[in-house]
């Protein structure tokens, strides 16, 4: 059974990892944790849904235009609520205020829109799982860890081998010197939103294959963002461990201790971790200087 | 619906459940069920010729917002008696408040022995409730398991948020173990978790006969096709939670060859023409069984407040007390006066061929 | 006994008594905390045992909730004070959900996920219209003293206020504690109202909540804090009629206010009548041309 | 009857590869004003630092009035009497002029915590004194005008004075002063001048400041010290060190 | 080929540029002096777009410039800001690279990054350190070299030896005469170091609020017996 619940947890680690690095990367490079995150996942799931099951689109297109609209909400959540903040000069914590008001503005328009029903996507893939020496392995769980593998090492690559990634961190850090330079910081702003939407609704749509559609979906996050925040906040590497670290505990303490306290167990050790390693296991911390 | 005028010819009932949420489903249908019955009454003249007049709030299935709607509807709205909800976790909070308040509070769905009666046994004299109790529930499904199914091992997951699965997961290994079943794994979960494999894991590894799975349907779908997915063939149980067309929808094959029990529902011919009615108000929308509860629940007032023959909160307080006989679509029922509990009987459904099958009635 | 307004009325100061510990902490000393939920359950289960359990008078509960809150921060604060920005602010939410977690596996304590109930009803109008008072004379006084201008001394510069000899560590932690305590005293009051209580009314949407109340409010304003306390409890419960929409309309309107006024309802003022006379007077002898544009360093 | 107020020895500060300090040595006795020179990256602000306890040094031992504060906090140096400012300004920005000075006389403010929650007993006698006695450095530091100014929005050179006006409500006993005159010209470095020779007069201070615009170090200093790559090249009155060679040739170039 | 016409510019009721014209011509360096608070940096701001001017008129080569910061660099006009706005959290290797964002002259980048080493060994031995660890004097010298990597038409410097040692202070000057001589770099300074600013400029303004006081050949200034006045006219009279 060991085996099997090592199965368990990689694979919700790797939901958990799909989504950390949707934070890591907002993080890294605006240096602010995008509470919505979920949310747009969510609505991700919704269109993916939709593109399937309402349209009867192949599934691939489904999931190409299901990426492509999470990727222009987030765009556009920038523009209406983000933009007008860095502007302001605002402290980022707002950012994040901001956010988790788009998060209950994006769950509740949901809620009033399409309604608090459940929605279950056609079986795309069988339920079926592939049976290895008595471990089962879900077909769709292959494919999602498979995903994640993929797109985070793009990833890792547009952050810290581009011009693309200098830039936005220039940006991130500092936009007027950053437009001083002859960057076009609300492009890029924009790039990396379309980027992180885009990711954030490919994990909504693997989420809803699994577990259904709703619009509490997104809270699923949350732990996502806690992982990122074990792996070090902004650091891509960092939130796939995190993930695959929170994910392998969660199924062991469920599994072999009770369900009840799992939760109790990652914050201890969230905090523990924290206590020891003030900026996570991978982040880093560059100190002000007197 | 807001009160035009505090009229005295306006009987007011009030209605909280979960409007919206992850449940909205059931509230709303409840909701619809007294809107429709109130009008059915008032165009047959009322009761004691007043008009009934149903406003419902939103608890959000959450104690907190149902314990402030209530208020709400006593204290501004000034209802008479109020219907809801479908969860023994409000009703719980509800309770004192009703005795408090002193209006009736009808529970409908919620079946945890404490909606009625407080920790220290103590009766909360306005609470009532039209279902039956998840005791009853528990014993039902233990002993279709044991002689129905021939189970001699169960495995059971329950929701440690909920006084309901906890409630039920118990009193179902009482009396299974009470009939020489074994309990071989029991494992807890939380709602909203999603992801129950390694609990699930766990009882596969036990290899149990049958697995009690006392959850709300949304989480049921996704515990049946985990289960699945990791092998488990064995035939899940479980109570009143299951019971929305949306099961079949969500779960598939997965589900096929499980049993839950629930109040006796639209699949009884009795409720026909109310099921007609309601497709025919509601744009062909299906009824949920709470809709059966809002109408029975509004017409047990009515009974109530004409053997009474007055109308005020104490009359119909111990009018329904003593309520020896009331048939509704639900069945017929007698109230406890030493618990306010009414006896009805479980029916007990199972899906075959991706249909939901009426199985049988249990006393 | 409670009538529907006065109902309203009883959880608004409820909320303002724990809105006011956030806004210590988060307006004046600038830590985001989403722990204060939990401060708020230990508060609400340490007054309803005692209450229950040993009859104790209000007061003692209150001040018993409010000093085992306060020590438990205290000890948090120890450990997770020296975190940054939203490490501390993870590390806070991690506690108000381990709070939640170990209150539901208390069962015997607690009643675990299913509730406490039997809580005498204590909170009445009068009780709070006394709390609420002495709360905000507390409040006010402490931050229009030594310790008010410490705290802000850390929001605007930390290593400065080293430099001047603030002990930022030892502050930052009273901060903590004072809002653990507000939070504690809000929640006993809570318990005695409600008079029945679940570990999942304290869980992080409720500190979540206190945070966003106090960034509308403005940080750095205990008037504008109160003020958004008022109509972020009000809104929603008065457009109860149009239930659904009411959770879209609040979460647009955190957007809306953060984007467009930035500093919050109040920004670093406080209400007064002074300050509302030069504000109406500022609209209408002054038009001042504004510059969009930033310009910095 | 010279005292010596900081007795620095040894001193040794590695960032990682980098060596910024090291076997730095000085004594400094009460009442002068020392200067801190020496090229950019050279260790000076580390220096300071390390004695306000921002840094620990890796080695080596710093001692302020006989006790030895290596390894104390920032807060606790402070209060031992050492007051600085900062090469990168650092006020409570969004304060006004007046408060960031009467935040920093927090010791002054001895009411119990009850006359605090209460603001009894001797909390308005209290409050008024250190507000007496904040506007008292403010006027010397000449922004009496602009107390309730935003700090903020003030010009560079009114932010030098406040910071230093906020450094001098503590009551130190030595002032650090880390680029006083930066982004002033000429003759604002020469007012800058005859304010500090102002202050060191009144307050009866030590001073100890690291500055670039060589008139200034030559005009208040009593003796300099020239760092280079965290060790000293040498050390004197003004008017030697600026003849040395071995100065000219790191630090001042040979024009002047 | 830059001119600027009764440029004015305020913040919020200040108004901190009341007119200001001045023009560059290719090749030169042109000097802005004036006391703390003059509008010097605001010019500059101006200039590069960050802030908004509310009268007056900008040409860079007879055209208007864009009203778009990253649009005025692209147009070829760099501005290295006041106060060491360097990037902390990039290297010193990075916070150059992006100097040169604009560009894809690989080879010539390449150069130009040898250049500056060569200018500032300092950079060189500490290319891998964050920018914000820097010393306060080499973060001025990396603001200044990811000015020299973007090569532009024009370079506005705002005060760049501020907080620098005096030999480095000199090596600037010198760097800006070197590349002005060699490379025809056009520049625009601002200086508080008058006397330094005006050795190697060719022209001059010199401003006090809001406004050009004086005007001319650099070293027709530097001659002029109230170049110290009106510093101190400015600097608030009561001198003792
Ligand atoms: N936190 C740190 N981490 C790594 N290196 C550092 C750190 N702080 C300073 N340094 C390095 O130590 C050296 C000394 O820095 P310091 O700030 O003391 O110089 P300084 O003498 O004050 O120079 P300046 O006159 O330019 O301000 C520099 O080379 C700097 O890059
Ligand atoms: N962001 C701002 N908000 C308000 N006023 C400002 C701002 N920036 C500058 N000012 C004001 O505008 C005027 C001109 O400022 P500017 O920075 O252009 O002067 P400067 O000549 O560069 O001075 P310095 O030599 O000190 O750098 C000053 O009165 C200043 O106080
Ligand atoms: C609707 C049902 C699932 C409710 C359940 N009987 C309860 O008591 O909570
Ligand atoms: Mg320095
Ligand atoms: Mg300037």
């Amino acid at each position: 059974m060991i085996w099997q619940q090592i199965v368990n947890g990689i694979s919700v680690g790797s939901i958990y990892a799909l989504m950390a690095t949707g934070y890591a990367l907002i993080y890294s490079l605006l240096g602010f944790s995008n509470w919505a995150h979920g949310d747009i996942a969510m609505v991700g799931a919704y269109l993916g849904f939709f593109f399937v099951a309402s349209l009867h689109l192949p599934w691939w297109a489904a999931l190409i235009l299901a990426l492509l609209g999470a990727g222009l909400l987030s765009v556009i959540s920038e523009r209406v609520a983000y933009r007008k903040i860095r502007k302001n000069n605002s402290p980022t914590m707002f950012l994040m205020i901001a956010a988790m008001g788009l998060s209950v503005a994006l769950q509740n328009f949901v809620l009033v829109t399409i309604g608090s029903k459940f929605k279950t996507y056609p079986q795309i893939l069988p339920v079926k799982a592939i049976e290895i020496g008595g471990v089962y392995v879900g077909l769709l769980d292959l494919i999602s860890f498979l995903g994640a593998v993929i797109v985070i090492i793009i990833l890792y690559y547009l952050i810290e081998r581009t011009k693309f990634g200098l830039a936005v961190k220039a940006a991130a850090a500092n936009m007027q010197v950053a437009s001083l330079l002859g960057i076009n910081v609300d492009k890029y702003i924009s790039l990396v939103f379309l980027l992180a939407g885009s990711l954030a609704g490919l994990s909504g749509v693997f989420l809803g294959m699994k577990y259904t559609v709703y619009p509490q979906l997104g809270n699923f996050a949350l732990k996502a963002f806690i992982a990122s925040v074990f792996g070090g906040l902004g650091s891509v590497p960092g939130a796939i461990v995190g993930a695959l670290f929170i994910g392998l505990m969660e199924v062991f303490v469920a599994g072999y201790v009770s369900a009840g306290l799992r939760d109790l167990f990652t914050f201890t050790l969230l905090v523990a971790v924290l206590v020891i390693r003030p900026t996570g296991l991978f982040g880093k911390d560059i100190q002000d200087k007197a | 619906a807001c009160a035009p005028k505090a009229d005295e010819d306006v009987i007011k009932i009030g209605y909280v459940g979960a409007l919206s949420g992850e449940t909205a489903v059931w509230g709303q249908a409840g909701l619809n069920g007294m809107l429709l019955t109130a009008k059915e009454i008032n165009e047959a003249g009322g009761i004691l010729g007043k008009k009934v007049e149903v406003v419902g709030l939103d608890g959000r299935g959450d104690p907190t917002d149902s314990v402030n709607a209530f208020r709400r509807l006593v204290t501004e709205e000034k209802v008479l008696a109020v219907i809801g909800t479908n969860f023994s976790s409000c009703n719980i909070a509800m309770a004192p408040i009703a005795d408090e308040l002193k209006v009736p509070l009808i529970a409908t769905a919620a079946s945890n022995p404490k909606v009625t009666v407080d920790e220290n046994g103590n009766l909360h004299p306005y609470s009532f409730r039209i279902g039956f109790i998840d005791p009853f529930q528990g014993q039902v499904l233990a002993n279709l398991a044991s002689n129905e199914l021939g189970a001699k091992t169960a495995g059971v997951i329950y929701d440690i948020g909920s006084d309901y699965s906890t409630g039920l997961a118990q009193y179902f290994e009482e009396q299974f173990v009470k009939n020489g079943g074994t309990v071989v794994a029991k494992v807890e979960a939380h709602s909203g978790d999603n992801d129950f494999r390694s609990q699930l894991s766990v009882i596969a590894e036990a290899k149990p006969d049958v697995i009690m799975v006392p959850w709300i349907y949304k989480d049921v779908a996704l515990i049946a096709n985990q289960a699945r997915e990791l092998g488990i063939t064995a035939p899940m149980l479980g109570g009143d939670g299951w019971d929305s067309p949306e099961l079949i929808t969500m779960a598939g094959p997965a589900i096929e060859g499980s049993f839950y029990t629930s109040q006796p529902s639209f699949a009884n011919p009795v409720t026909k023409p109310y099921y007609d009615a309601y497709m025919a108000e509601y744009d062909n929308l299906v009824p949920e069984t709470e809709a059966l509860f809002g109408h029975d629940g509004l017409y047990w007032i009515k009974d109530a407040l004409e053997r009474a023959g007055e109308v005020s909160p104490e009359a119909l307080r111990a009018a329904l007390e003593n309520t020896t006989q009331f048939d509704g679509l639900m069945g017929s029922m007698a109230v406890d006066p030493a618990t306010h509990n009414p006896a009805k009987p479980a029916s007990v459904y199972t899906f075959t061929n991706g249909e939901r099958v009426w199985y049988g009635d249990f006393k | 006994m409670a009538g529907y307004y006065e109902g309203l009325i009883i959880l608004v100061g409820i909320n303002i008594i724990a809105v006011i510990g956030v806004s210590i902490l988060t307006g004046f000393t600038r830590l985001f905390s989403f722990g204060n939920g939990g401060f708020m359950a230990i508060g609400a289960y340490t007054g309803a045992i005692l209450s229950t359990k040993l009859h104790t008078p209000l007061v003692v509960s209150i001040l018993g909730g409010m000093l085992v809150a306060g020590f438990i921060a205290f000890l948090l604060g120890k450990i997770t004070l020296g975190l940054k920005g939203d490490y501390f602010l993870i590390a806070t939410l991690g506690f108000g959900e381990s709070v939640r977690v170990i209150i539901e596996n208390l069962q015997s304590v607690t009643g675990g996920a299913r509730g406490y109930s039997g809580i005498p009803y204590k909170t009445d109008l009068l009780v709070i219209l006394v709390s609420v008072a002495v709360a905000i004379f507390i409040a006010w006084n402490l931050l229009h003293s030594k310790m008010g201008r410490n705290f802000m001394a850390i929001r605007e510069q930390e290593i400065a206020a080293d430099a001047i000899g603030i002990d930022t560590a030892k502050y930052k932690n009273m901060a903590f504690v004072i809002s653990a305590m507000f939070a504690a005293w809000a929640g006993v009051l809570f318990a005695h109202y409600f008079t029945f209580i679940v570990p999942v009314m304290f869980n992080m949407v409720k500190s979540t909540e206190m945070t966003i109340t106090v960034v509308i409010g403005g940080l750095g304003s205990l008037t504008g804090s109160i003020v958004a306390t008022t109509l972020l409890t009000l809104l929603p419960e008065l457009a109860r009629a149009a239930a659904e929409y009411r959770m879209l309309a609040y979460g647009l309107a955190v957007v809306l206010i953060i984007t467009l006024r930035p500093s919050g309802l109040m920004g670093y003022k406080e209400f007064s009548a002074r300050g509302i006379y030069y504000w109406l007077k500022d609209r209408f002898t002054r038009k001042a041309v504004h510059s969009s544009e930033e310009a910095s360093s | 009857m010279t005292e010596t107020i900081l007795k620095i020895t040894d001193l040794q500060k590695n960032f990682g590869g980098v060596v910024a300090t090291r076997d730095f040595s000085l004594d400094i006795e009460k009442n002068k004003i020392v200067g801190l020179i020496g090229p950019n990256g050279a260790g000076k602000t580390t220096i300071f630092n390390i004695i306000t306890g921002i840094y620990q040094p890796s080695g080596g031992s710093v001692e302020f009035m006989g006790n030895n504060i290596v390894g104390k906090k920032p807060y606790q140096i402070a209060l031992a009497g050492i007051a600085r400012t900062f090469q990168n300004i650092r006020l409570f920005t969004n304060l006004s002029v007046l408060d960031n000075v009467i935040i920093a006389s927090h010791q002054d403010c001895n009411y119990s915590i009850f006359s605090e929650m209460t603001h009894l007993g001797s909390f308005k006698k209290t409050e008024k004194a250190v507000r007496e006695h904040a506007m008292q450095l403010l006027e010397m530091v000449g922004l009496q005008d602009i107390t309730n100014r935003i700090a903020g929005g003030l010009p560079y050179g009114h932010q030098r004075r406040l910071e230093i006006a906020r450094a001098l409500a503590i009551h130190p006993k030595l002032l650090l002063l880390d680029e006083p005159a930066a982004g002033m010209n000429a003759d604002e470095s020469e007012d800058l001048c005859n304010f500090i020779f102002d202050l060191h007069r009144k307050f009866d201070l030590t001073i100890f400041l690291i500055e670039h615009h060589m008139d200034v170090v030559v005009k208040l200093c009593d003796s300099i010290t020239v760092l280079n790559f965290g060790q000293t090249i040498c050390q004197g009155t003004p008017e030697q060190v600026i003849a040395e060679p071995c100065v000219i040739e790191a630090y001042l170039g040979e024009e002047e | 080929m830059l001119t600027i016409n009764q440029l004015e510019a305020s913040y919020g009721g200040i108004r901190a540029l009341r007119g200001v014209s001045l023009r560059v011509e290719q090749g030169e360096i042109v000097a802005v002096l004036g006391s703390n608070g003059a509008g010097k940096s605001t010019l500059l701001k101006a200039i590069s777009a960050v802030v908004k001017p509310t009268a007056g008129e900008i040409l860079l080569e007879g055209v208007p410039t864009p009203r778009v910061p990253y649009r005025v660099v692209e147009a070829g006009i760099v501005h290295v800001p006041e106060g060491r706005q360097i990037i902390p959290n990039l290297t010193v290797y990075e916070n150059l690279m992006i100097g040169c964002f604009l560009r894809n002259d690989h080879q010539q980048i390449q150069k130009d990054l040898e250049m500056v080493y060569h200018y500032f060994p300092r950079l060189e031995e500490r290319k891998k350190q964050y920018g914000g660890l820097l010393s306060g004097g080499e973060q001025q010298m990396l603001a200044l070299g990811r000015g020299l990597m973007a090569k532009p038409k024009i370079m506005m410097l705002d005060e760049p030896s501020l907080g620098l040692a005096p030999i480095i202070v000199n090596q600037i000057f010198e760097i800006l005469t070197t590349i002005n001589r060699e490379q025809g770099a056009t520049i625009l300074i601002v200086e508080q170091n008058a006397y330094k600013a005006l050795s190697i400029a060719h022209r001059g303004y010199m401003m006090t609020t809001g406004l050009v006081e004086a005007e001319g050949n650099a070293q027709e200034l530097l001659e002029r017996e109230n170049l110290e006045e009106i510093y101190l006219g400015q600097a608030g009279g009561n001198r003792n």
